[in-house]
């Protein structure tokens, strides 16, 4: 029965924690996309 | 001795357009009421109530309406720029900080005039204590509320969701405050004498210091826009 | 151009947001009495000078002095000295135009707030509505109860930020002839603006303000108000 | 190829440590007597306490920091101080009523920790939100700079305050009391270490992700403008 809470309590930890660092991988992959339409905006630009 | 004058001022303009038109106190106190009667409803019709829950009827209460009241205070001086004016003028803003909360305060004080008697009225048949000896009780919620209260607002007041944001930022803040002040007001409201509520007083009054000198320092970057 | 005795002096004045720069590094000197309108598009930064000059946003870099008081060193009396007109009435709504006037006139030490504030009213033609509710007048009303306020403590600096958008003509003929005496009196007055004819009528110093740079400062009566146009329309259009 | 290794260098790190750290709390650390397995989410309750405190603690040093000299920088590591200290404070709370469920049979209980985490939690939250409801940086910057400032300074009111609720295991939570048996003290310390590199790693991928998503910003509203 305690083993239960234990194994809960340690999941909510990694669960969360990995759950917010893919959250952040997200949103950099996202900026990522964002400067390549800008470098690709500005290639056009200079031509 | 200057300052003292131009705190006078801007908080006679206030108080003169509060009691014209009494929008605040009016909404305040009715608020209060009102939520008082709808807990005594929510308490079950007849049902009678001990101390400790009486304290925390009656911080609610006066907790809820009391932030009607403080973000009118703010919003009045953004409608048409005015905190621009004052400002652009010699009133510096640590002087409108202490006359902004010296208006708060009194609206409150004001306000729970009513609360307070139409508290003991609706809940007060078990409670032995003296209505008067809640007033250090009252005065340092007052302080500690209006203190952080004028910080708070003026950031709120300064986002486009004020109503909302007013509470959300302001009530986490009080959250210290508030403990202490229902703690000690179920002792006063069970007859101890005053001596009994110093273990609660005295950090009542550090958080008033506290977020007095906070609010004092900190208002200027707030006011001004960047 | 830059005498010791100059009135108003602003040097090396910068503002940026983030890396974004609205302010670019702007050196102005006015002389007592002086007139000066900024012209400028939108977005040139002519709001963002205007409201450092009135102390409402902090400088990124650079000083302004009015008087050799510094607006960081000494701000209440350097606050002392300044008034302005925005598009925004700074009047409370629920007091009366005499009480408004009062207010202000008391924040600034004025000895005798009421007689001051009496005179004001006479002056911008609202004397017999004084205890009327700023919230009831008329628009026009407001407009000249908003000039009447800049004037409570009769500033040595006058600032306006587009004065003119949205005055009818009544409160702008008040205004300007308000401009006029003040002008007569020695005041100092910087008005930015984007409406030409309004501009040129009565300023003695004209400038244009192009991306944070001041790009043009001349005399009034060096210009030749037909050329200015030009330069001021290629400024807009390279926008 | 070197900014590159240095910037893995914390998470790397973390990456090897993390492992470890769990390795030795189910293979290393013995049972403890009373409480049995449930007592190894202790091991990682109190650093992610710890580092969730370090968080406000940084928050409000980066608050101060921005107020005083208007840099980006600040505002990026107080925004990223807050919210890291956001999502590890909501693991504090749950990790420790999980713990409490099996030991004090109640998942919530008014002990001044946990108290404390609770209303650090809303203060910091608010803050957030806060952040979320301005668009314009700068104001953004100095009002949540404020609430942070003001935030960490309610601290010691609040511990203070959360004092008077009764606690049921007082002391349960203390390691110096308990006094830890060496194997015990290893492992909690190796998780401690294991957390504070995850946490300075994470603080700065949030940090630069902050700076590079400003940046990219000011570059499209520039693309806009001219």
């Amino acid at each position: 029965m305690k083993d239960t809470y234990l194994v809960l309590a340690y999941m909510a930890i990694w669960i969360g924690l990995s759950g917010y660092v893919v959250a952040l991988a997200q949103r950099q992959r996202k900026l990522s996309a964002k400067i390549e339409v800008l470098h690709k905006r500005l290639r056009v630009k200079e031509d | 001795m200057k300052s003292l004058r131009q705190i006078r001022f801007l908080c006679g303009k206030d108080l003169r357009i509060e009691l014209r038109k009494k929008e605040s106190l009016v909404s305040m106190a009715f608020f209060g009421v009102l939520i008082l009667v709808m807990l005594n409803i929510a308490n079950g019709v007849g049902k009678q109530i001990d101390a400790e829950a009486g304290a925390g009827i009656l911080w609610v209460a006066i907790l809820f309406s009391s932030v009607l009241g403080l973000g009118r205070v703010f919003a009045r001086e953004k409608e048409n720029g005015c905190v621009a004016a004052l400002l652009i003028s010699p009133v510096s803003s640590g002087e409108i900080f202490v006359a902004k909360a010296l208006v708060n305060f009194s609206l409150m004080l004001l306000a729970e005039l009513v609360l307070v008697p139409i508290f003991f009225v609706l809940f007060g048949a078990r409670l032995s204590g003296d209505p008067l000896a809640l007033l250090p009780i009252l005065v340092l919620v007052n302080f500690g509320f209006s203190t952080t209260g004028t910080l708070v607002s003026a950031i709120s007041a300064g986002t486009r969701r004020n109503e909302v944001l007013l509470p959300i930022l302001l009530f986490p803040l009080l959250l210290p405050l508030m403990t202490l002040a229902v703690k000690a007001t179920a002792l006063a409201l069970a007859a101890k004498p005053l001596a009994d509520l110093r273990g609660q007083l005295e950090p009542m009054a550090a958080f008033c210091v506290v977020f007095a000198a906070a609010g004092y320092l900190l208002f200027p970057f707030v006011l001004r826009e960047d | 151009m830059s005498e010791p005795s100059s009135f108003l002096r602003i040097s090396g004045l910068r503002k940026s947001y983030g890396s974004r720069e609205a302010l670019r590094g702007i050196n102005l000197d006015l002389q007592r009495g002086e007139f000066l309108c900024l012209f400028g598009p939108n977005g040139a930064g002519k709001s963002t000078l205007l409201k450092i000059v009135a102390t409402l946003l902090r400088p990124s870099a650079g000083q302004v002095k009015v008087q050799d008081y510094d607006l960081e060193e000494h701000p209440e009396q350097y606050r002392a000295q300044l008034g302005m007109v925005s598009h925004q009435s700074f009047v409370y709504q629920d007091l009366s135009v005499l009480e408004n006037l009062e207010f202000y006139a008391t924040l600034y030490g004025v000895e005798q707030p009421r007689e001051k504030a009496l005179e004001l009213l006479e002056e911008v033609k609202l004397a017999d509505r004084y205890d009327m509710l700023a919230a009831n007048l008329s628009r026009g009303m407001q407009q000249r109860l908003t000039i009447a306020r800049a004037l409570v403590n009769d500033p040595a600096l006058l600032l306006l930020d587009e004065p003119y958008t949205g005055l009818d003509e009544h409160a702008a003929s008040v205004l300007r002839d308000q401009l006029q005496t003040l002008h007569s009196r020695k005041r100092t007055i910087v008005m930015v603006t984007h409406n030409l004819r309004r501009g040129m009528e009565s300023a003695t110093r004209l400038g244009i303000l192009v991306r944070g740079e001041l790009v043009y400062l001349q005399q009034k009566a060096d210009v030749d108000p037909t050329t200015f146009e030009h330069l001021y329309f290629r400024h807009l259009e390279a926008q | 190829m070197t900014t590159f290794n240095r910037s893995a260098l914390f998470p790397g790190l973390a990456a090897v440590l993390i492992p470890i750290a769990i390795g030795m709390v189910f293979f290393y650390s013995p049972l403890e007597k009373t409480m049995g397995s449930v007592q190894k989410i202790f091991y990682f309750h109190l650093p992610l306490a710890l580092t969730a405190f370090l968080s406000f603690f940084v928050a409000c040093i980066s608050g101060i920091m921005y107020l005083r000299n208007r840099q980006r920088i600040w505002d990026a590591r107080l925004a990223a101080s807050v919210e890291i200290g956001v999502v590890l404070t909501t693991l504090v709370l749950i990790t420790g009523s999980l713990w409490g469920k099996p030991i004090w049979n109640t998942f919530w209980t008014w002990d001044p920790r946990l108290t404390t985490s609770l209303i650090l939690w809303f203060i910091f939250a608010s803050c957030l939100i806060l952040r979320s409801a301005i668009d314009e940086e700068g104001k953004r910057a100095t009002f949540s700079a404020v609430m942070a400032i003001v935030g960490f300074v309610d601290v010691p009111i609040v511990f203070l305050s959360a004092r008077l609720f009764r606690s049921i295991h007082p002391t349960v939570i203390r390691a110096d009391s308990v006094g830890l048996e060496t194997s015990m003290l290893v492992t909690l310390l190796v998780c401690m270490a294991a957390m504070l590199v995850f946490w300075v790693g994470l603080y700065k991928f949030r940090v630069s992700l902050f700076l590079q998503e400003a940046m990219i910003n000011d570059l499209q509203t520039d693309g806009t403008k001219s």
